[in-house]
């Protein structure tokens, strides 16, 4: 493997929640364009590390450092306009809104139009409008949604809820997408074909955190895993590496 | 009447009045544990409390202590009703549509009332005569004592119901995690009817213990329970040691600003220190009663 | 969709319009009270005063045999209500005058409307605001506040009680009393030694009570109406304090006993003689009329008659003395109400003019005190 | 059982032109059927509801935050008109627009603090807020006439033409709340509109796509504040009277109920409710004492059975259904 470029780092970061260590001197690295996996059992930290990188909250001690710029202070929102953005455990769609929306809301940092403009829909609202609305319709139809624009996101089945999701994500045009746990109640087929979409996305140049307990996915398709137990880093490599790693086997594998 | 003892009258009618304030604090506080909505019925138990005393004592004549029981069992099965009704009933367990309903069931309330009682304060009987008792020079009530006599009662009560009982600690695991608490077996509908259930009970004890100082009426609960309400802010929200040191402090501040600084905008006091709270320490004194969840 | 909802507004509004049509025999003025709101407890006395008004007039013979009938609205103690409540009568009846409204600010938003389309008006409303200046179609049936202060004021001179503890509610009623007792305590040399606020919802008057109680008055004067009457008053004789107290002209109604229990023996208070009609002397003129309407308010609403009953009846009995002599005829009835002249009302001898709008005196009020449940006359 | 809570996007940008233009054409027509000067009376009371309502339901129904506070803000655009016309004779038209200004700063340092936190601490912050506006309304009575009221305030004009009718303050509200309802639905259609939605479906989700939802939920409560002042302006310059009556803790929740009956998150909702109950609170006028019970059973029942509201209710069944029988084709 050639030379690859660090885009995020996270330095010997710590999360307490009152006197608790959910997370505890974690350092990793991930390389753009490529696709790394953060696994572990339930209670690791996975999702709190996630939390951390976009900003949900502080990390207590550390640093996260995006494209040589710390973001380990910055709110949610201006980590998003960094180009960073990600999807949820528990899906987040926008429930009250179509799913065409819902993927216009993801176009949030692609636009500027504020409340007076908006108010007074001047030409310039216009056009981004129409903007936005065509963009948004091109990014269901990469995610076969497109029949089903202006339903009502809640009444889309589960799977469908997930793409979207990652759509919505996606239409933030980020350099880093975090996934957590894409594929967590997903029947085989759509695990598929959520890994092929994983692929893809990548394809287009973006790098990829991916929060999984599916291990076929998760080593069929990282480059680079790193493994948390209780909120620490115990190993982390190549998938091959990973697997031999007795560490591994024995906090995470061995329980299987 | 010289300056000391001026201060000390201040601040037993302070204190009496903030131990109202804190009974009404720990009401919304159960409910707010239980639910994490704010439940605005419960200035309706408040009034309720005082008007079915005054029902069962002096309309149909039943003894004070049986009426005062009577009274607080009615407005118990309340508000078990009311969460066997509307609330669990709702089409949507979104918190902003729990939030109005209960705004809803407290207006409902207050008609029913005004319809059933009129619009006129009634008067209730002190608990044990009028005699002025002095202490330190300022003069107090029996039924001051009676007040903070109850309102200890109250108290240790629900220390005792939440970390001794087994249904008690259900309910304080329910408030730290829902989910959590229904894995493990733990039913959280009826969780949250008990809670509305005591909330009410707790109200009705603050509306008849103080009925006999102030008269009551169909909507005697309102102002008593928004200043129970800042007393919980600043006491911490949910946190219920702090419903009680934000009671007290309150009505302490607010007697103290009326006698001390104007009584002009007494009853702004609470609301701006419900503001400052907020402002300044959203946490209030004593902090959270939960965890963050996200 | 949107078009059906506007439909149905619209149908809405028409099914109101088509309105109810009366013959045009009997006489219509109108009437609004505060029958909801903060206000109730006052407004319904009052309607009821007005309808034992009305009634002894139409059994008398009306005006020329024309019966007077009452149009009742309810302006909820909001003054938004009360100006549609009048728009609405003012549109839908026609209405010769107007009896009411119940509050102050109720009152003062009504004016306006009231002075354009010149309706005589005999309002219950107790501030003095509404009829200063005088306004050329409104009138007042109770007390000026001055007045019912002065009787009090006249008590302190003769008992030469010159150190003075003012404790008042922050309404308009309240404040205006504030401003009234300064210019008194010139007037008739005493010393308002302390002064003190509080809401109409609040439970407890302690903390001003003992601020008033520091400064040693020789008599304490509370100038609210409703329930703080009582709480004032309990929280008073809570502080042990003895001076004599003074509620003001709003105060001697039968609901006082109730919310002030016990302590309310021995507090003195303006008031019309109504609460002391059996104790007057066979020689007042007002004993019979007094009497004779206490009896047929018992019978029909089984309450005992208050202060402010007399002061709803007033407005009624007068102003259809007006109408009787003025026909109805709006301006006509003005100026009738404006030259009554001696007008043996229950709350007092009434002379009004085109300078006095209420036509009452100091002179009229008697000062009554609580006793055993009933009120005494003092002087 | 959270997607149970449903909203649609209930109509489309063509529907919304045309409803827009039978409205105005409304505003023009019914003066010529109806004469009566109290249906102009209560009209225009819905009118200015309706504009608070607008405002409150951005807040509310898009947004998902409380404030039990609207009265306030209502009054303070009513008692600064008022105070700077009537006692310190600033010309009116400008100091409807300072009056919306300066409720809007403080709207700001009221909702800022709280809509950082985490809950609903708005509800309590607006409520709290709003009693103590109440208490310098009646305690102020220097500047404000305390609770007697302030009388004698002037009727807006334009050149020669007063405002001082029903008829022409029909004319006169109802254009500003049209104006008001425009505006609305160009923000709701937007960027904007978008991101407040998006704040009630999930504020975690809004942040973490670059809305800064802090920020956001403040403006629109200013918004609303400023639209509840302009109502409060107009009320002040058509009735001529204010007193802190009108201004108090019910009408806040009179305000939040029409929200609720016409339905969260919709703009024609807001005009709906707004329009139903102040009409109906009329009617009920017969009831007298009834009044406060069927608001507050009226306010519940919608809630629970039709927590859309009851324009949008009625709407998405409309809807679901049309989805479901497009389902059923799809499957043939």
């Amino acid at each position: 493997m050639g030379i690859s470029e660090v885009i995020l780092k996270v330095d010997h970061v710590r999360k307490f929640f009152g006197g608790v260590a959910a997370l505890n001197d974690v350092s990793f690295e991930v390389n753009r364009n490529e696709i790394t996996a953060i696994i572990g059992p339930n209670g690791a930290g996975k999702t709190t590390l996630i939390n951390l990188i976009t900003g949900i909250y502080p990390p207590t001690s550390g640093k996260i450092v995006f494209e040589r710029k710390t973001i380990s202070r910055l709110k949610p929102f201006h980590i998003a306009y960094q180009g960073i953005t990600r999807t949820f455990q528990n899906i987040q769609v926008f429930h009250n809104m179509t799913v065409l929306e819902n993927v216009m809301v993801g176009l949030h940092t692609q636009t500027e139009s504020e409340f007076l403009n908006c108010l007074l829909h001047l030409p310039k609202v216009k056009r981004e409008e129409r903007q936005v609305a065509e963009e948004g319709a091109s990014l269901l139809r990469f995610f076969h949604l497109e029949s089903k624009s202006d339903w009502l996101s809640s009444s889309l089945p589960y799977g469908e809820q997930k793409r979207l999701e990652i759509a919505r994500a996606l239409a933030g045009k980020p350099k880093l997408l975090l996934l957590d746990e894409p594929v967590a109640g997903l029947n085989i087929r759509e695990t598929e074909e959520m890994a092929e979409l994983i692929l893809k996305i990548k394809k287009m140049g973006i790098t990829i955190i991916l929060v999984e307990h599916d291990m076929n996915l998760v080593m069929g398709i990282s480059d680079k895993i790193t493994v948390l137990n209780y909120g620490q880093k115990i190993s982390g490599g190549t998938p091959e590496e990973v697997q031999k790693d007795p560490k591994v086997i024995q906090a995470y594998l061995g329980e299987e | 009447m010289g300056f000391y003892e001026q201060i000390l009258q201040f601040v037993l009618t302070g204190l009496t009045i903030g131990a109202i304030y804190a009974l009404v604090a720990l009401g919304f506080n159960i409910i707010h544990n239980a639910t994490g909505i704010v439940n605005f019925v419960q200035c309706e138990f408040v009034t309720l409390g005082g008007m079915m005393m005054y029902t069962y004592y002096s309309l149909l004549g039943i003894p004070l202590i049986l009426s005062f029981f009577l009274s607080m069992t009615t407005i118990i099965l309340l508000g078990a009703l009311i969460e066997r009704g509307p609330i669990r009933v709702a089409r949507s367990k979104a918190i902003i549509v729990l939030v109005f309903i209960t705004i809803g069931l407290s207006s409902t309330i207050r008609g029913t009332a005004l319809l059933a009682w009129g619009p006129d304060n009634v008067p209730l009987p002190s608990f044990s005569g009028e005699n002025v008792i002095r202490i330190l020079g300022a003069a107090i009530l029996p039924q001051h004592l009676w007040i903070f006599g109850i309102t200890i009662g109250v108290v240790i009560f629900l220390q005792y119901f939440f970390h001794r009982t087994l249904i008690g600690k259900a309910m304080r695991a329910t408030a730290v995690n829902r989910k959590a608490a229904s894995l493990m077996g733990i039913s959280v509908n009826r969780m949250v009817l008990l809670s509305f259930a005591m909330s009410g009970g707790i109200g009705a004890v603050g509306g008849m213990i103080i009925a006999p100082i102030t008269t009551t009426s169909y909507d005697t609960g309102i102002m008593l329970a928004l200043k129970g309400f800042s007393a919980a802010i600043l006491g911490g929200y949910g946190n219920n040691a702090g419903a009680i040191a934000g009671g007290l402090i309150l009505g302490v501040l607010e007697s103290l600003g009326a006698g001390l600084i104007s009584s002009k905008f007494k009853n702004a006091f609470a609301f701006l220190i419900l503001l400052l709270v907020l402002f300044f320490k959203p946490t209030g004194l004593l902090g959270y009663g939960e965890s963050e969840r996200v | 969709m949107k078009r059906g909802l506007l439909i149905i507004l619209v149908l809405g509004f028409c099914m109101f319009s088509s309105g109810v049509s009366y013959g045009a025999e009997p006489i219509k003025i109108g009437a609004i009270f505060s029958l909801t709101g903060p206000g109730a407890h006052i407004g319904v006395a009052q309607r009821n005063s007005v309808l034992i008004a009305i009634d002894e007039f139409n059994k008398k013979g009306g005006v020329g045999g024309r019966p007077v009938e009452m149009v009742v609205g309810d302006d909820e103690s909001d003054p938004t209500k009360a100006v549609m409540a009048l728009r609405k009568m003012v549109e839908t009846q026609p209405i010769v005058a107007l009896i009411g409204p119940t509050r102050t600010d109720t009152g003062m938003a009504m004016i306006p409307t009231l002075e354009k389309e010149g309706i005589p008006t005999f309002m219950h409303a107790g501030g003095d605001v509404i009829i200063t200046p005088v306004r050329k179609w409104i009138f007042k049936s109770p007390y000026r506040a001055a007045d019912a202060m002065e009787r009090i004021a006249l008590y302190l001179k003769k008992h030469n009680l010159t150190k003075v503890g003012f404790l008042h509610a922050s309404d308009g009623f309240g404040k205006d009393g504030a401003a009234i007792v300064d210019r008194l305590a010139a007037k008739h040399g005493f010393e308002v030694v302390a002064k003190e606020t509080f809401d109409m919802k609040d439970v407890d008057m302690t903390a001003q009570l003992t601020r008033i109680n520091a400064r040693g008055p020789r008599a304490i004067i509370i100038w609210t109406i409703g329930p703080p009457m009582g709480i004032t008053t309990k929280n008073a004789r809570a502080l042990g304090i003895t001076v004599p107290l003074f509620q003001c002209h709003g105060g001697a109604e039968p609901i006082f006993f109730r919310l002030a229990g016990d302590a309310a023996e021995g507090v003195m208070m303006p008031s019309t003689k109504i609460v002391v009609a059996d104790k007057l002397p066979d020689t007042d003129v007002q004993k019979k009329k007094l009497v004779d309407y206490i009896k047929e308010y018992e019978t029909r609403f089984k309450d005992v008659p208050g202060t402010m009953v007399a002061y709803g009846a007033d407005a009624a009995y007068l102003l259809l003395e007006a109408i009787k002599q003025a026909g109805p005829d709006r301006a006509k009835i003005r100026d009738a109400l404006e030259g009554m002249k001696g007008y043996v009302g229950l709350s007092g001898i009434y002379n009004l003019s085109p300078e006095d709008h209420t036509g009452t005196t100091a002179k009229d009020i008697a000062l009554v005190k609580a006793e055993k449940g009933r009120f005494i006359l003092v002087e | 059982m959270r997607n149970r809570f449903k909203f649609m996007a209930p109509f489309t940008q063509k529907k919304e032109t045309l409803f827009l233009i039978i409205f105005a054409l409304g505003i023009v027509l019914i003066p010529l059927f109806v004469k009566n000067k109290y249906y102009f009376m209560v009209m225009n009371i819905v009118g200015l509801n309706t504009i608070v309502v607008i405002g409150l339901n951005l807040l509310i129904g898009f947004t998902g935050q409380i404030s039990l506070g609207h009265a306030a803000f209502y009054g303070m655009g009513a008692y600064l008109s008022a105070i700077f016309t009537t006692t310190y004779g600033f010309p009116p038209w400008p100091t409807i627009a300072l009056a919306m200004i300066i409720t809007g700063m403080v709207a700001y340092f009221v909702g800022y603090p709280s809509l950082k936190l985490k809950g609903h601490y708005l509800v309590m912050a607006t409520l709290g807020f709003s009693i103590i506006v109440h208490i310098f309304m009646v305690e102020l009575d220097q500047i404000t006439g305390g609770p007697s009221g302030f009388p004698g305030i002037p009727h807006l004009s334009i050149g020669k033409l007063v405002f001082h009718d029903d008829l022409k303050n029909f004319y006169l509200i109802w254009t500003f709340a049209f104006l008001c309802i425009l505006v609305s639905l160009n923000l709701v259609n937007s960027r904007v509109g978008r991101a407040l939605k998006a704040i009630h479906g999930s504020e975690v989700a809004a942040n973490t796509l670059g809305i800064d939802t802090d920020k956001y939920k403040a403006k629109v409560f200013v918004l609303s504040a400023i639209f509840a002042s302009l109502a409060g302006s107009l009320y002040a310059h058509y009735i001529t009277f204010i007193s802190p009556r009108s201004f108090d803790f019910y009408y806040s929740i009179q305000v939040v109920t029409m929200v609720i009956v016409g339905g969260m998150g919709s703009v024609w909702g807001a005009f709906f409710g707004a329009g139903l109950l102040t009409v109906l609170s009329e009617i009920l006028h017969v009831t007298e004492k009834f009044n406060i019970i069927i608001y507050g059973a009226i306010l519940t029942l919608v809630l629970v059975f039709l927590p859309e509201g009851m324009v949008v209710g009625f709407y998405s069944f409309y809807r679901r259904r049309k989805v479901k029988t497009l389902i059923e084709k799809e499957g043939n």
